[in-house]
């Protein structure tokens, strides 16, 4: 942060780091990012940051990595793990900050709001979280 | 006069936040057996845990964000992993361990069978983990756990002769009897119960969730090197009384039981009443934070949203997680396992896991790039290299030394 | 794959070889008086443990639920440590030893049974004279546990 | 494609010679775009870039910086034109080793 570098590291920048919305709010981690490789053989970019235990299970690989995948798979409805487009991407530091809201970005984190409906009913629970 | 009241707060339950089961069980077993030949442990340990604590404050205070949040980007993804499902494994038995130590609380004041009182304790610790906000919760039990420093005036009142005291103190070596791979058998079991982990997360939340900024960075040196210390005399202290009333007669401290009985031949029944109630407290207060911390690093890893900043439905991933943690250390401890047992392998596994809570910590204080002016200077870096070396001896030793002693049995 | 699978199996035959050696009988005569002393050791502590908790309970130092829970654990712990030890097949020559060292552990039981169940009854009055015989016991304990050692 | 893929790959030179896995990947501030990735053998080398030593970022603590000198000193760029092939397991570079820029100087530009 004390020098502005032309160029960042993916490994300490930007791979596993945490991500929070507009408010603040935790997103997830940057579980792994997808790259395009441009047809006219220019350099490789990052179009969107992948989220959640199936990106992180697919990216771990192996029978661990391999079971959270597979576990995660099954909660979503959607075959291939969660994204988001990187032009929603405001800053990098000191966490990754998102320009939407959690609430707007129905692909991420399904399970929260599944077991959010049903904590809600306990008592003393608070406030739904939309 | 607001900010000295809260200061002074941070301080105490500092001090009652050093005591946990851990400490009421190895604290008391190494004093009846080794009197205080094993004190410099609770030294180093005293170092070791203020050194980190700080650090993480310090990480806290400058990116607003618990130090445990940049762990993962340190470890990786993989070691992060191992370390985090270690680190659950542990937990369990630990909650089982503390859960255990109210109900046994509640078993020496009723005289009723403390697996009777163990739904109860978790139903408490449901409820006030549900209801009461996170400082609260924290300043409570704090506060209760002073009521420990009974075990300091026990000391005075049991009439020590002070020279054998300081003797012991000062022979770094097993009694007579003993093997020396027992002796080192309890350095590790001490360093387990009294780095606790949770104590460096307690610094990190806590200067997140009351807003510190690096101008307060004063304050948290003070609670840090006034906190801890007194914690660590508290530890000294139970060490001291076990020594005091047990190592002639013979006694081998297997019960909590045993924990207190020096306070009642030392002060009488009411200084038996207040230990009781600080045994209570500095386990309940344990089980709060334990849970806490295990599902803030489940939170943490995976990047969900967590913590009592966040009303239970807000974070309802961390909830499912802390909620069902205590469930199954519910169902663990109803399995009539001996609690003492538990205990002293929890804590000896939580030591073999303290390089990967460390390390990370250190990693980040020293990051020009996120830390400024804040990084780490000489003194905290030698310190912490220092420790993190002692911590990976000894996570090597563990597992060998639990073995041959047969959990300090033999 | 095949060295993490021999990793794998290494880790688990370890695991296994330290659970069985923490868990296992006393082997040979050695093992096995070094076994006997540590069981009589660990009689005379709860022997002991029972003998503060009466003193504090002879001057009212002590709540007398927590002083019954404690004679209640004294008893509890006595008769497990000394039904393990009589689970070991005692080697040729330590005949002896496992009758001397039964016969303490079953009067060490009994005494320490006779103050748990005093105290259960609310019988305060009559736990100095059950507790006549253990300064006595303790001694003898300590003795054998000198005397079994190898 | 995916980055952990390219983390993960092998970078083979000109002349057929393995300098071993990727040990970073640089990226453009504002547009996310990979300026090239960092090759670097050496002891401590995954400490050396995952801890941010290659990088500078990290100074200390002294037995760290140690034990990791010699790997920062090893670590080379290797800037995006000069990869000829993107993998996915392989990525082979037009270059030889040693025409690539250390990684110290890379970053001072």
């Amino acid at each position: 942060m004390t020098t502005v570098r032309a160029s960042i590291s993916a490994r300490i920048a930007l791979m596993d780091k945490q991500i929070v919305d507009r408010d603040r709010l935790p997103i997830g981690r940057v579980d792994d990012a997808e790259l395009q490789l441009p047809d006219d053989g220019g350099p490789p970019y990052i179009t969107a940051l992948r989220i959640g235990a199936q990106a992180l299970g697919e990216r771990l690989g192996g029978s661990v990595g391999g079971t959270m995948a597979a576990a995660a798979a099954r909660l979503r409805t959607d075959p291939s793990p969660a994204g988001l487009d990187v032009s929603l991407v405001e800053h990098l530091e000191p966490m990754v900050a998102v320009r939407a809201r959690l609430a707007d970005l129905p692909q991420i984190a399904p399970l929260e709001r599944w077991l959010a409906q049903r904590i809600q009913r306990a008592p003393g629970a608070g406030d739904a979280p939309q | 006069m607001s900010r000295v009241f809260a200061f002074t707060l941070g301080t105490l339950s500092a001090i009652g936040g050093f005591i946990d089961i851990g400490d009421l069980v190895a604290d008391a077993q190494v004093g009846a057996r080794f009197g205080l030949r094993l004190g410099w442990v609770t030294l180093v340990s005293v170092v070791g845990i203020s050194c980190f604590a700080e650090m993480a404050g310090r990480i806290a205070v400058k990116t607003q964000r618990p130090a445990f949040e940049l762990a993962r980007s340190r470890l990786g993804a993989r070691f992060g992993l191992f370390g985090l499902v270690g680190s659950l494994a542990v937990t369990a038995l630990l909650v089982m361990a503390e859960l255990s130590g109210i109900a046994l609380a509640l078993q020496l004041a009723t005289d009723i069978h403390y697996l009777l009182w163990v739904p109860l304790a978790a139903l408490l610790v449901l409820i006030v983990f549900w209801t009461l906000p996170f400082e609260a919760m924290e300043r409570i039990y704090g506060l209760l756990g002073l009521t420990m420093l009974v075990f300091v005036l026990a000391v005075w009142a049991l009439e020590p002769d002070w020279s054998t005291l300081l003797r012991s103190a000062a022979t770094p070596s097993p009694t007579g009897p003993e093997s020396w791979a027992t002796y080192l058998f309890f350095v590790v079991a001490l360093i387990g119960a009294q780095m606790t982990p949770y104590e460096m997360f307690f610094f990190s939340t806590g200067a997140v969730e009351s807003r510190w900024r690096p101008k307060d960075l004063a304050e948290l040196r003070v609670n840090v090197l006034v906190g801890f210390p007194l914690g660590g005399l508290l530890a000294l202290a139970i060490q001291a009384v076990a020594f005091i009333v047990f190592f002639q007669a013979g006694v081998q401290v297997e019960h909590i039981s045993q924990t207190a009985l020096p306070v009642a031949v030392g002060l009488g029944k009411v200084g038996l009443i207040v230990a009781i109630v600080g045994i209570f407290a500095a386990t309940f207060g344990a089980t709060l934070e334990t849970l806490f911390a295990t599902g803030y690093d489940v939170a943490q890893y995976f990047g969900w949203s967590y913590g009592k900043v966040q009303e239970p439905a807000r974070a309802a991933r961390f909830t499912a997680v802390t909620v069902g943690l205590l469930l199954a250390a519910t169902a663990l401890a109803l399995t009539t396992l001996d609690p003492i047992t538990v205990t002293i392998v929890a804590v000896v596994f939580s030591a073999s896991l303290l390089p990967f809570l460390f390390l990370p910590v250190l990693l980040v204080a020293n990051d020009r790039d996120v830390m400024g002016e804040l990084a780490n200077g000489p003194l905290a870096n030698v310190l912490g290299t220092a420790v993190i070396a002692i911590t990976i001896l000894i996570s090597l030793a563990a597992f060998p030394l639990l073995v041959l002693t047969r959990g300090g049995i033999a | 794959m095949l060295t993490r699978a021999f990793f794998a199996a290494l880790g688990v035959a370890v695991v296994v070889a330290a659970l069985w050696y923490v868990v296992a009988p006393p082997r040979g005569v050695d093992g096995y008086r070094e076994r006997a002393s540590s069981t009589a050791e660990a009689l005379r502590s709860q022997v002991q443990t029972a003998r503060i908790w009466l003193r504090t309970v002879a001057r009212d130092d002590t709540l007398l639920t927590s002083a019954s829970v404690g004679l209640w654990e004294a008893e509890e712990d006595a008769s497990a440590v000394a039904s393990g030890f009589e689970g070991y097949d005692p080697p040729r020559g330590a005949d002896e030893l496992r009758a001397d060292l039964s016969g303490l552990a079953d009067e060490t039981t009994s005494a320490l049974g006779d103050l748990r169940i005093a105290a259960h009854r609310g019988d305060w009055g009559t736990l100095p004279r059950l507790a006549e015989p253990l300064p006595r016991l303790a001694d003898r304990l300590q003795a054998l546990a000198r005397r079994a050692q190898p | 494609m995916r980055l952990s893929e390219v983390m993960k790959a092998t970078v083979i030179d000109r002349s057929g010679r393995s300098l071993g896995p990727v040990r970073d990947i640089r990226l453009a501030t504002n547009t996310y775009e990979v300026i090239g990735v960092v090759v670097g053998a050496g002891p401590f080398a995954r400490a050396a870039h995952a801890w941010g030593y290659a990088e500078g970022r990290a100074e200390g603590p002294w037995l760290l910086k140690m034990l990791t000198r010699r790997a920062v000193r090893q670590a080379r760029f290797a800037a995006s034109g000069q990869v000829a092939d993107w993998g996915p397991e392989e990525i082979r570079l037009n270059v030889e080793l040693a025409e690539l820029t250390p990684l110290m100087e890379a970053l001072r530009r």
